[in-house]
């Protein structure tokens, strides 16, 4: 038993950190929201591939890193830090297991955006591939970017650059696998989970240094017990979803029988949490947060969106009521 | 205790749902484009002439009395038309700020004159105020306002600044305190001032809220000008030096009966009912019963209230718990629908839009959590610090 | 519309609760729960039957007082905050529709208890007479207290002095007529929800006064921000179930279409609020509230007690949900 | 990151699972007519002999040296026997101060000889040991103690009043925190001292709890005589004057890890998923699903951390949160089984004693308030007033 992680594991969490903190600013996220559909900039996702992230699960021996979701947990959870405006779970996590035998004229550092989550596919204009269910059967194919028919729809976070694909032509197969496909769904859902955690811890880091400096009534308004009380409510929501999506990633990594159930509790454990921070971040702060000048709702926004994405934390939890035996109907 | 309404109330009721039903569909129809938020500029455009339309048929501000563009509706008749209104899904009121907000202390502490100036303007929305209460440095501590009005020949010089005032790009006027006696501190030597927003040295800067529209101002007093006659009956409303017990009835008003009327909260929870049942969350129906309860419970609440004012009873610091509770339920009814939509919740839709907007509710017209302070202390008697 | 009381009614919530105040005290509450079974003082009663509050439903034709729910509801609500231990509802509330015409050999100031509530009968060894479901038809049948054999069944709250009918005797019929039966279980429901109002409004005087005077760190424990807003939080919780129990009292009393939802809800709503008060009661008390020896938990008991019996929460919740068309199964 | 256990742990946790089931049942048979509440008189005794069974087995602590009557087992091995502990259904700990709360002090604080008099005696429930912090005028305020023990010849006199002593009256010893000096206030001049209860001049007076037993005692001291050799190398743990320092040591574990295992709560909401399913409520179904995903958070958050202490890490305020979660979930997974309970729930059985239990959680040990506080504080670094 040991629930913690190497110092390989670290070092890689403060090199994604680093990266992203000079690559993925605010501004990075505000220009990822107003850019035309296709025109999402690529910094970001550049100096991502430069340190390999792209094929970090990748086999060593096809060109990879050889890492699975517990070496990822801690640098998605800096994904969600940072409010990536990139597909980077779809392209990180989700299609290294489709594409699998199937990589031949994917190059490295391909985007690709997918509708396994749900029919809004995130950053459906800007990937390079897709990777999308087949209406009709259980079996998920890859298309070009230019054989999908799509239309933009408005979304709360319009960084996240939803589209819903009207039409597709001819695309290749890739599995009908069940199994393959269950499992990138789960890591879908996983990678999710750990970016709300992020997100959850940013907007506290954002809070505790807000009302630490605000004065008001001649004091910080951190030094009233309420303001204080709610702190310490989202230090406690993060604290004990944090090790649910680590033990999520424990499983998908050692494909252990509990795996449905473990992936289903964290992203419904962190997306509750990540949704009760967002609130206490608004409220603690007032009205400044209620602005689109100030960043705070750059991150509330991505966190709202992101429990609702990939099946949202209602609809996990039944999927974790059917695991334990609680009764969901009577009969 | 009697819960029927009369022959008469209902008469009234009928004709507001009738009007509104078929006065919105003429509104709608005019902009075949689709209605815009009324917190964007193009959108404000479209609201005002459907404020123009409620002003031309009596339907502005009902409980005002006729010569001011009402119909000296009594509070239970405004309760029926509040409710009809948001039956019908009529918009939100964009003039809501000098209606609901400045009317009720210009009734309280307004002259003749001044009432007789300004409120037929504002219910035909030919004067639209907005609120100038907050600063940079003075938000939930509203008595930290800095922003001063020195007196000067025929009028007074405006300096600083006021923030997050609602709509206040698109507005003419701005009601605030503005701090006439420098060496005043905290809610002493404070004047509310009527100000109109066209005088040399006032700039206005819209800026975007967090559900996308433009719908929060900045307003930077320079050395602004503001005469004595710019507003008939003179820019002081009270007496100087007494705006914050002038504030407080508006906030008052603000935090209690007139600013959110139950209608809003029961049409939203019979919404939510049809959406639960349309995509068939069962797993929801706890959460959807016990909004629609909580709203029913604030509908009766109002009664109560309402009840208690028509024989002449006063609104106390009762309002501050009436605050947190629409406040906290409006975030929980929308917060469900967020749910039951699933992914859709993502989209820019009523919904989601009214989900960021009740997410302002425990900030605006005083923090839920200075609303249980004064629950805490002036309802229940618990000693201060 | 008229949501107010009159001046007779607030008149005659005075007088009962000036007859409470002096015969319902916490010695009172006490020695019900360590009296004999059988052997309930019947002190209060008699207080409140020289009021002539036994009939207060009865009309005055036949001796009464010819009231109906909304002149007892503020009454109900002074019974629950002095915690009455009678079986009060039962025979205030219940007893008279079921024995409308079937009075003959019923003296005044009879005691009846029911199981029209629960198979968990209050003060079941102590009434007069009892009004008992017959297991296989759906009616109401009359019996003496020798008719019937129970067990005394160990409560939390142990005032409530609960037994369960193990045999019964010939009983005499009273009504099998379902619509008076419902009614007469609809009154047991709304006259636990009024108690329960009064329960949290006692248990919230009972905090506000003791925060006032403990002091910690050297100052009153009410003058903490947390403990203000746990105060505040009970006076909403109590201001918004008062009037959805009033409404129930209106409905009632006027046969109104929609009286089995708003008695539901009134149930579920006051149920809801007098567990929430009491708990917020208890927490800003601290250790004192926990001893027996303090007053609080003989409230916080009860509060309990009827939030479970008549029906708890969340099943009212559910005839509620089925009231406005909320779907609570899948079809 | 390993998930898993050894084989060794493996056969660890058979062996005690299988030890606990038999002399559980062993025990429980030899009181045909029941057992009673560890918190009344002829319960404790009871219970006592279930601590002499655990006791000569070497179960009773099994994290201490086999010296003291322990196992020299690891965090992990601890954590293992409390799972296995409650899944069988194994009865609170009776001498639960002493070996939870006294002990870890005495490891960090105390001397050899009073280790070794005093851990051997504690394992085998020859001592019993209460805890005398809190006082009528210090509860939250723990700085507020007014007990005091004066220095005389040979020992200390000890005056003053304890309260809220969890079975006080059926223990044998007691520690907590007296003023020794006179003139010192708040947190200064406080020393632990060790009492055994038989010294003239103390008067025990057990009295009731709210979920009717015995369970709290007040402990008078007037003039009581503490001799310097009451204990086997001496009566004061730490040092004179340093009673804080050593206290807040113990009051970090009473929050922190060592009181409340995971293995209390995973039971729990395992029986409530079973009561779920008994009594067919589906309503609750989301409430139940809930409490128990509070549960396991509770136990990754807790292997966590004791991978943390493993690697030489300290517990830290973060044991703040520790207890408000538990706390808050030890309510929630008993309220949602009073719920499924129906009308059952008032009587007197085991979901309402642990519902009734867990009321008392966000009070003792540090209010949840405090805690928050503490988290707010010393984790987050907010400013304090």
């Amino acid at each position: 038993m040991h629930f913690g992680f190497t110092d390989e594991q670290r070092l890689l969490e403060d090199v994604v950190a680093d990266v992203l903190r000079s690559t993925c600013t605010t501004a990075a996220i505000r220009a990822a929201a107003d850019a035309a559909p296709g025109a999402l900039d690529r910094g970001i996702w550049s100096a991502l591939c430069d340190i390999g992230l792209a094929d970090a699960l990748v086999s060593v021996d096809a060109g990879g890193l050889g890492l699975d979701e517990r070496d990822l947990v801690l640098v998605l959870e800096q994904a969600g830090r940072f409010a990536v405006p990139l597909p980077l779970v779809e392209s990180v996590l989700v299609a290294p297991g489709l594409i699998d035998g199937h990589t031949s004229g994917i190059g490295a550092g391909t985007l690709f955006a997918t509708d396994l989550g749900g029919s809004l596919v995130a950053y459906g204009a800007d990937a390079d591939r897709l990777l999308l269910r087949q209406p009709m059967a259980e079996a998920v194919h890859l298309y070009a970017a230019a054989d999908v028919t799509f239309v933009e729809r408005p979304a709360v976070d319009r960084a996240r650059r939803l589209v819903e694909i009207v039409g597709i032509d001819a695309g290749d197969p890739l599995t009908s696998d069940a199994a393959v496909i269950e499992r990138a769904v789960a890591r879908g859902v996983f990678g999710n989970a750990a970016m709300l955690v992020g997100l959850a811890q940013r907007m506290l880091d954002m809070t505790v240094e807000y009302v630490a400096e605000r004065r008001q009534f001649g004091v910080p308004i951190g030094s009233f017990q309420a303001v204080k009380h709610h702190c310490a409510d989202a230090l406690k929501a993060i604290s004990f979803a944090r090790p649910v999506v680590q033990r999520a990633a424990w499983s998908l990594a050692t494909n252990a029988p509990t795996q449905r159930r473990d992936v289903a509790m964290a992203k419904a454990v962190a997306g509750t949490a990540a949704v009760q921070v967002g609130r206490l971040a608004l409220q603690c702060h007032g009205a400044i947060a209620y602005t689109v000048e100030y960043d705070l709702h750059l991150f509330l926004k991505r966190a709202e969106a992101l429990e609702a994405a990939w099946g949202n934390s209602a609809v996990h939890r039944r999927t974790v009521a059917e695991s334990i035996g609680v009764v969901t109907q009577t009969v | 205790m009697d819960l029927t309404w009369t022959a008469e109330q209902d008469a009234f009721r009928d004709e507001a749902a009738t009007w509104l039903r078929e006065e919105l569909q003429r509104w709608r129809s005019s902009y075949p484009g689709g209605v815009l938020s009324g917190d964007t500029r193009d959108g404000f455009a479209q609201h005002l002439d459907w404020e123009r339309r409620l002003s031309d048929a009596g339907w502005a501000a009902v409980s005002w009395p006729v010569a001011y563009g009402g119909r000296d509706a009594s509070l239970w008749e405004w309760l029926i038309f509040e409710d009809e209104y948001y039956r019908a899904g009529a918009p939100p009121r964009v003039t809501q700020n000098g209606i609901f907000l400045l009317a009720p202390s210009l009734y309280e502490f307004g002259t003749t004159e001044q009432c007789d100036d300004i409120l037929p303007k504002m219910a035909t929305g030919e004067q639209l105020w907005c609120q100038g209460w907050s600063e940079p440095g003075a938000g939930s501590d509203l008595a930290g306002v800095r922003s001063s009005a020195r007196r000067v020949d025929g009028g007074w010089l405006l300096n600083g600044q006021k923030t997050w005032t609602t709509r206040g790009a698109f507005c003419t006027h701005l009601f605030g305190l503005f701090r006439t006696d420098p060496q005043s501190e905290r809610h002493h030597g404070l004047t509310y001032l009527l100000v109109p927003l066209d005088a040399s040295g006032i700039t206005v800067r819209g800026f975007g809220r967090l559900d996308g529209d433009e719908g929060f101002a900045e307003v930077f007093f320079d050395d602004a000008f503001l005469a004595d006659d710019a507003v008939a009956g003179g820019v002081v409303l009270g007496d100087i030096g007494a705006g914050w017990s002038v504030a407080m009835a508006t906030t008052g008003s603000e935090r209690g009966l007139t600013l959110r009327s139950p209608g809003r909260f029961n049409a939203a929870a019979d919404r939510l009912i049809d959406l639960q049942r349309e995509t068939g969350r069962v797993d929801l129906a706890d959460r959807v019963v016990d909004a629609w309860m909580s709203a029913e419970a604030y509908r009766l609440f109002t009664l109560q209230t309402v009840t208690r004012l028509s024989e002449g009873g006063l609104m106390g610091a009762e309002s501050s718990i009436n605050k947190i509770f629409w406040s906290e339920l409006d975030i929980e009814l929308h917060a469900v629908a967020q749910d039951a939509l699933g992914e859709r919740a993502q989209l820019d839709h009523e919904w989601s839009k009214a989900y960021l907007f009740a997410l302002a509710g425990p900030i605006y017209a005083g923090t839920n959590e200075i609303q249980r302070n004064i629950a805490a202390e002036r309802v229940l008697g618990l000693p201060r610090r």
